[in-house]
């Protein structure tokens, strides 16, 4: 019944409100701090891989497209294409994580973890890391009080990228869960509720990265 | 009219647990407005190029309107996906009104928190 | 019963409880802890609330007792400082504000609407499972050397210069936070989507209206406590630096979110008491509300203005002057709506014809000391008196005006008034009004003494203090004692009255709410069949001529 | 029974004998926010009165008793109004009664004399111009504008004067100040009134309010020795800050001579105005703060220097007016690092570092 979608979805849409301030909080900082340290923060954007942030970000609007493809398969009682659907958008927010899995690691490696043995040598001394250096060569390196201030940046990175692979994790649980009963034809009998409601947190987890790209990663790439 | 209980329904995430009545089970619980795929396709495919696009733009030195285009493809991108994705230009003014006090507040957290920041250097505190 | 009350009970010799009702319907351990029923989960909550109720209460009394003499000698200042940190987080968290919505609210929501149940019965659920976690990790940590921050939690001091349990009474406070927040969400959702036919917006009870302000708050405030003890918890666990002077992070940051929320957090505990209230006089003075819509507004408008004024908490704390000059006119404005309706309250009981049973004093109660708490706050809200009175034992008896003289004898108010409802039983009334006069009494003795402590310059968290201000500290524990007692009476005498409290038929109170109309205690699913409203919320009138009706019938 | 009757007796004079109902007012402000306090106690008690008039008087009026039944009235738009106006009004007074006496407290006069006090748990360090310390105590001349710049070593603290009626928070990481003016000699508690710890309650000490004449003995007798800016200029020299701010044309950092209290232009294309809170930001995060024509090249001196010695070299950069002195000092340094214990006059060590230690390490960040 209409009332029935109705009363779910509106209730998806106030807990999808609680998220908005839920990030809203770590937004703001980012927002402060950003302001206060912006060479820092460009300096520190510039260690992050843009290879690897474009192709979570495709790898995630894909994913976004999987999704209501799934429920209009819901809809549309076609259970076979609901699995697929639902399949692929598992496996690729598998991938966003592998990938997020990755920078993280190339993170830890670097000494980029906050108070993980962190190392400001990259800012200090650009030349250190050959690898940045030549895709940045005129990154000027940074007096030791602002190169300590990439700290704040790299805290911020982890937190707002952390919460938000979080929300992955918890959305793939769920994920999982749905194939197994998708595939039992829960969702192909009329009831989309579910299927529907499960879209708008996945896109609003989609919305939040759409965000994060661009001041994590984009900062001010040119050189 | 008692409550039936679906095994599936608690989820540790609010509105994704729900509840039919014994005698709604074989009604069709469709959503208002069914989109079609191609609409699905077209905006997906203008999500794709916006990331490009936004990727690209960062490489140009524009001072600090790298920030503002960056922001702008952001809310542009985030538009179409609440838009059409998440169906609220289909759904009732009741979402959009929600959707609008979560922005307006997180709007208020940000503009508050400013006029301490930002008035600081304002004479001597 | 005399002429003056308006009590109307059955008569006892024959008057029975009904037999199905939502107590009976099902029995065993399991049926009640796998419920979905709003009104069974509410008794649930009004356990386990009245359980760290008298928690945070011992706690109080320890504090109390500690601050008897000037050095801290009943116990070490550390032993303090945790007593009162665990007093202030179970009272804040685990108490106000949950206490009117999950136990009353959650119980008349459904009732009061004309629904069978709450939108998402199983989230309701939820919540109070996330409660219950929320109040054993607490606990938890109580028990393993407790924690020393005090409830505000703040940084530096709560990420680098404590060795208590920090991190799990932050995750516990982030639990406690889901559980307000679903509760919140799902009263929303009830109220726009499950209203009875005919029950327009301007039909409802106060109490829905201020339950539905309190709920905004609750989905819009709370997520952004819990990204802020997410945050407090990384750099205490990881050191990431946000709040870190020394790694450039800013403290000042924490408190701008900690108090963007913990704000309008005390809006979530008053909005539902003023809801009591509204309901309770209008029952009592038999008079429809004076100035309904100003009433409803006036709780939208605290809801909204409650996210305006967090910064008058940081006055001190050198933040920006400029911006000072700004959060101190909006508190002046949200101290308005909360006039209006203590004024209209005041103006119910005009050509009213007003008894005053238990729940009547109480809400007399409530509108006395509610309005010193609210005039105090006009102090603390001035940016100049605020200098001097702030952190000092002023501001600890304007909260506790607010939180205890205020919600606290709200939740009295509602207890007394919908425990016929809920039990089919009446709480023996002497006692009660005494219970209530005793309450009122100690509650003054206790607080009103500290603020003359607070403009003595006495600073709040102390364990020890200049022995100057013993004298009225020891007018301060002498009035914990009383209103200790005040406490533990309800307690006694409403279990009493479950099995021996006269049979209260369905509308003892000649209440015109929808929750009135049918048999206490309710069916499991409320209402037979589904009410369809055509009368005006407090139309005594209506009342008259339906139980007219039903006599001529009968 | 008589023992018993004994302590009740002696506890209750000293009850009485100790017992108070209203602070002392002590500072030029306190009458002020007084006045703003019982304008707004006395609005309390009219609120009050009336509140509780309306619930009495109808009680008894219209009690079941006297008045059956009841009339159903709407509300009355005109009434509603009043209650929203008046109030509205009178809050509007308070806020800006409230909020000049606000500006008032915290914008200290130009001629206030500067104290430091530096925040610690548990202990309020004081430090006067002249060099002399106090722990958790301050002493101030009467009749003379005091600005206490305020800062934290680690958690928020408060430091509250209930008697002056001033009250500032001391943060860590950046200066804050307050400002009063005794008016009454005595002595008067001071509290740490942001939660701070452990011993919270035991961060306590006393503002003790002297006469001029009495100030001035009292600074002879506790003198160091050194005041705070022969200190910094000590630091200045072993941290050898004038190799950059040497104030000759063409060194490569900017002329410090009578910078304080000016407005420079920075790097970055903003103004700013040079107090302590901006030299001590200055000295700790100097990439922040390169001033106009110059190049980011100065290292930071976080971790380095402690509280006392930026406070120290605050004040030395506050007492320069011409170049000389730095000359002078430049003179001196040179000797600095091979023979420590004769280079200055007073024979002491730096209070906040070890020269030998950083002076090299400082040189070698400057190369970078």
């Amino acid at each position: 019944m209409e009332h029935q979608v109705d009363t779910t979805s509106f209730a998806m849409w106030l807990f999808l409100v609680t998220e908005i301030m839920f990030f809203g909080g770590l937004f703001c900082s980012y927002l402060i701090f950003r302001n206060w340290y912006y060479p820092a923060f460009v300096a520190a954007s510039h260690q992050l891989s843009i290879k690897e942030g474009t192709a979570n970000t495709a790898v995630l609007i894909v994913s976004s497209f999987t999704m209501p493809m799934g429920v209009w398969c819901a809809e549309t009682r076609r259970k076979g294409a609901l699995v697929l659907c639902l399949c692929l958008t598992f496996v690729l927010g598998l991938v966003f994580l592998g990938i997020k899995y990755d920078e993280y690691h190339e993170k830890y490696e670097k000494h980029h973890v906050p108070s993980w043995h962190y190392s400001t040598k990259a800012f200090t001394d650009p030349a250190s890391d050959p690898e940045v250096h030549k895709a940045y060569p005129d990154d000027k390196p940074l007096p030791l009080d602002m190169a300590r201030h990439t700290e704040v940046y790299f805290g911020l990175y982890f937190a707002m990228t952390g919460m938000h692979a979080l929300h992955m994790i918890i959305g793939i649980s769920i994920l999982g869960f749905m194939i197994f009963r998708a595939r039992a034809g829960a969702y192909t009998n009329g009831h989309v509720t579910f299927v529907n409601n499960f879209g708008l947190y996945w896109h609003f987890v989609d919305i939040v990265w759409i965000f994060l790209y661009p001041l994590l990663y984009l900062i001010s790439r040119h050189a | 009219m008692s409550v039936h209980n679906d095994s599936h329904a608690m989820q540790p995430h609010g509105g994704t647990g729900h509840d039919h009545d014994a005698n709604e089970q074989d009604v069709h619980d469709s959503l208002n407005h069914i989109v079609s795929p191609v609409v699905y396709i077209t905006i997906a495919g203008i999500l794709l190029v916006m990331t490009a696009v936004t990727a690209a733009v960062s490489f140009v030195d524009l001072g600090v309107f790298n920030a503002v285009v960056a922001l702008f493809i952001a809310c542009f991108k985030a538009s179409l996906v609440v838009l059409f994705f998440m169906h609220v230009k289909y759904s009732s003014k009741l979402t959009k009104l929600t959707l609008f006090s979560g922005l307006f507040l997180f709007g208020v957290l940000i503009a508050l928190t400013l006029s301490d920041y930002t008035t600081r250097a304002w004479g001597r505190w | 019963m005399s002429t003056d009350t308006v009590v109307r009970l059955p008569d006892q010799s024959t008057a029975r409880i009904p037999k199905v009702n939502f107590i009976t319907k099902e029995n065993g351990l399991l049926s009640w802890l796998l419920t979905g029923d709003h009104k069974r989960i509410a008794t649930l909550y009004l356990i386990s609330i009245t359980f760290f109720f008298a928690i945070g209460g011992a706690l109080a009394g320890l504090i109390r007792l500690e601050l008897l003499t000037p050095q801290s000698d009943l116990m070490s200042t550390d032993t303090y400082n945790k007593v009162f940190s665990m007093h202030g987080i179970i009272m804040v968290f685990l108490f106000l504000v949950p206490s009117i919505p999950a136990t009353l609210g959650n119980f008349l929501m459904p009732l009061m609407i004309g629904a069978k149940d709450l939108a998402l019965p199983k989230i309701n659920l939820l919540s109070w499972y996330l409660y219950v976690i929320a109040g054993f990790m607490i606990l938890y940590s109580m028990m393993t050397g407790g924690v020393d921050t005090g409830w505000t939690f703040t940084v530096p001091l709560s990420t680098h210069y404590v060795n208590t349990n920090v991190i799990t009474t932050g995750l516990a406070i982030f639990v406690a936070g889901f559980s307000s927040v679903f509760t919140g969400l799902n009263f929303i959702v009830t109220i726009h989507k499950m209203r009875a036919p005919g029950m327009t917006w301007f039909r409802l009870p106060l109490f829905v209206w201020s339950n539905y302000a309190a709920s905004i708050l609750m989905v819009l405030g709370t997520p952004v406590l819990a990204i802020t003890l997410v945050l407090v918890i990384l750099e205490r666990a990881f050191g990431i630096g946000v709040f870190d002077p020394a790694k450039g992070g800013d403290p000042i940051l924490f408190q701008h979110l900690f108090w963007f929320y913990s704000h309008p957090a005390v809006y979530i505990m008053i909005l539902p008491g003023m809801g009591v209230i509204s309901e309770v006089i209008s029952t009592f003075s038999r008079k429809r509300v004076f100035g309904y819509t100003a009433v409803a507004f006036s709780s939208v408008a605290i809801a909204v203005f409650a996210f305006f004024v967090w910064e008058h908490h940081m006055f001190i704390m050198g933040v920006s002057n400029y911006s000072t000059l700004v959060f101190s006119l909006l508190t002046m404005l949200v101290a308005v709506p909360s006039a209006i309706k203590i004024f209209n309250w005041s103006f119910t009981l005009y050509k009213g014809s007003i008894t005053f049973e238990t729940p009547m004093l109480y809400s007399f109660g409530f509108m006395g000391l509610f309005t010193i708490g609210g005039l105090t706050g006009v102090f603390l809200a001035s940016t100049g008196t605020d200098i001097h009175l702030t952190e000092t034992y002023f501001i600890v008896a304007h909260f506790h005006f607010v939180m205890v003289g205020g919600m606290l004898m709200a939740f009295l108010s509602g207890i007394h008034f919908w425990w016929p409802k809920w039990t089919g039983r009446m709480y023996p009334e002497k006692i009660s009004q005494l219970a209530a006069l005793i309450t009122f009494i100690g509650f003054n003795l206790t607080f009103f003494p500290q603020f003359i402590l607070g403009m003595l310059g006495m600073p709040r968290r102390y364990a020890a203090y200049p022995p100057e201000f013993q004298v009225l500290n020891v007018f301060s524990t002498a009035g914990a004692t009383i209103l200790g007692i005040g406490y533990l009476l309800p307690i006694l005498y409403l279990t009493w009255s479950l099995k021996y409290g006269e049979i209260a038929g369905d509308n003892p109170w000649q209440a015109t709410g929808l929750e009135w109309q049918i048999q206490s205690p309710p069916l499991t699913e409320n209402f037979p069949e589904i009410p369809i409203v055509d009368y005006e919320a407090y139309d005594y009138e209506w009342l008259e001529r339906k139980e007219k009706e039903v006599t001529r019938v009968g | 029974m008589e023992h018993i009757s004994q302590v009740l007796w002696q506890f209750l004079v000293k009850w009485l004998t100790d017992f108070s109902l209203f602070p002392p007012e002590a500072s030029k402000i306190a009458p002020q926010m007084d006045a703003l306090f019982f304008f707004m106690v006395l609005i309390s008690l009219i609120g009050m009165t009336i509140v509780v008039l309306l619930i009495v008087g109808f009680s008894i009026l219209y009690s079941k008793k006297r008045h059956p039944v009841a009339v159903q009235i709407e509300g009355s738009t005109l009434l509603e109004a009043t209650w929203t106006i008046i109030p509205l009004g009178l809050f509007l007074i308070m806020f800006v009664w409230g909020s000049l006496i606000y500006f008032r407290v915290y914008t200290p006069p130009a001629n206030a004399m500067n104290i430091y006090v530096v925040g610690k748990q548990w202990m309020w360090k004081a430090e006067h111009p002249g060099g002399q310390h106090e722990i958790n105590s301050l002493h101030i001349p009467m009749g003379r504008p005091i600005q206490l710049t305020l800062i934290s070593q680690d958690v928020f603290h408060s430091f509250s004067i209930p008697a002056f009626r001033v009250k500032r928070e001391a943060i860590p990481g950046r200066y804050t100040n307050v400002w009063f003016e005794a008016t009454k000699t005595g002595t008067y508690h001071l509290f740490c009134t942001q939660y701070c710890g452990t011993n919270h309650s035991a961060m306590i000490g006393d503002i003790v309010v002297l006469t001029p004449d009495d100030y001035r003995k009292w600074l002879g007798e506790s003198t160091s020795g050194m005041s705070l800016a022969q200190n910094g200029e000590r630091l200045f020299a072993s941290l050898s800050c004038n190799a950059c701010h040497s104030g000759k044309p063409g060194s490569r950092g900017p002329n410090l001579a009578g910078i304080f209290g000016s407005e420079i232009h920075l790097a970055n294309g903003s103004t700013a105005q040079v107090n302590e809170a901006y030299l001590r930001d200055a000295i700790l995060n100097p990439s922040d703060h390169v001033a106009q024509g110059y190049v980011p090249i100065m290292p930071t001196y976080q971790g380095q220097v402690s509280e006392d010695g930026v406070i120290s070299l605050v004040e030395y950069i506050k007492s320069l007016n011409s170049n000389d002195r730095v000359e002078q000092t430049l003179n001196t340094t040179t000797l600095l690092p091979e023979s420590e214990g004769k280079a200055t006059t007073g024979g002491q060590k730096p209070g906040g570092a070890n020269p030998a230690k950083q002076a090299p390490a400082s040189q070698g960040m400057v190369k970078q």
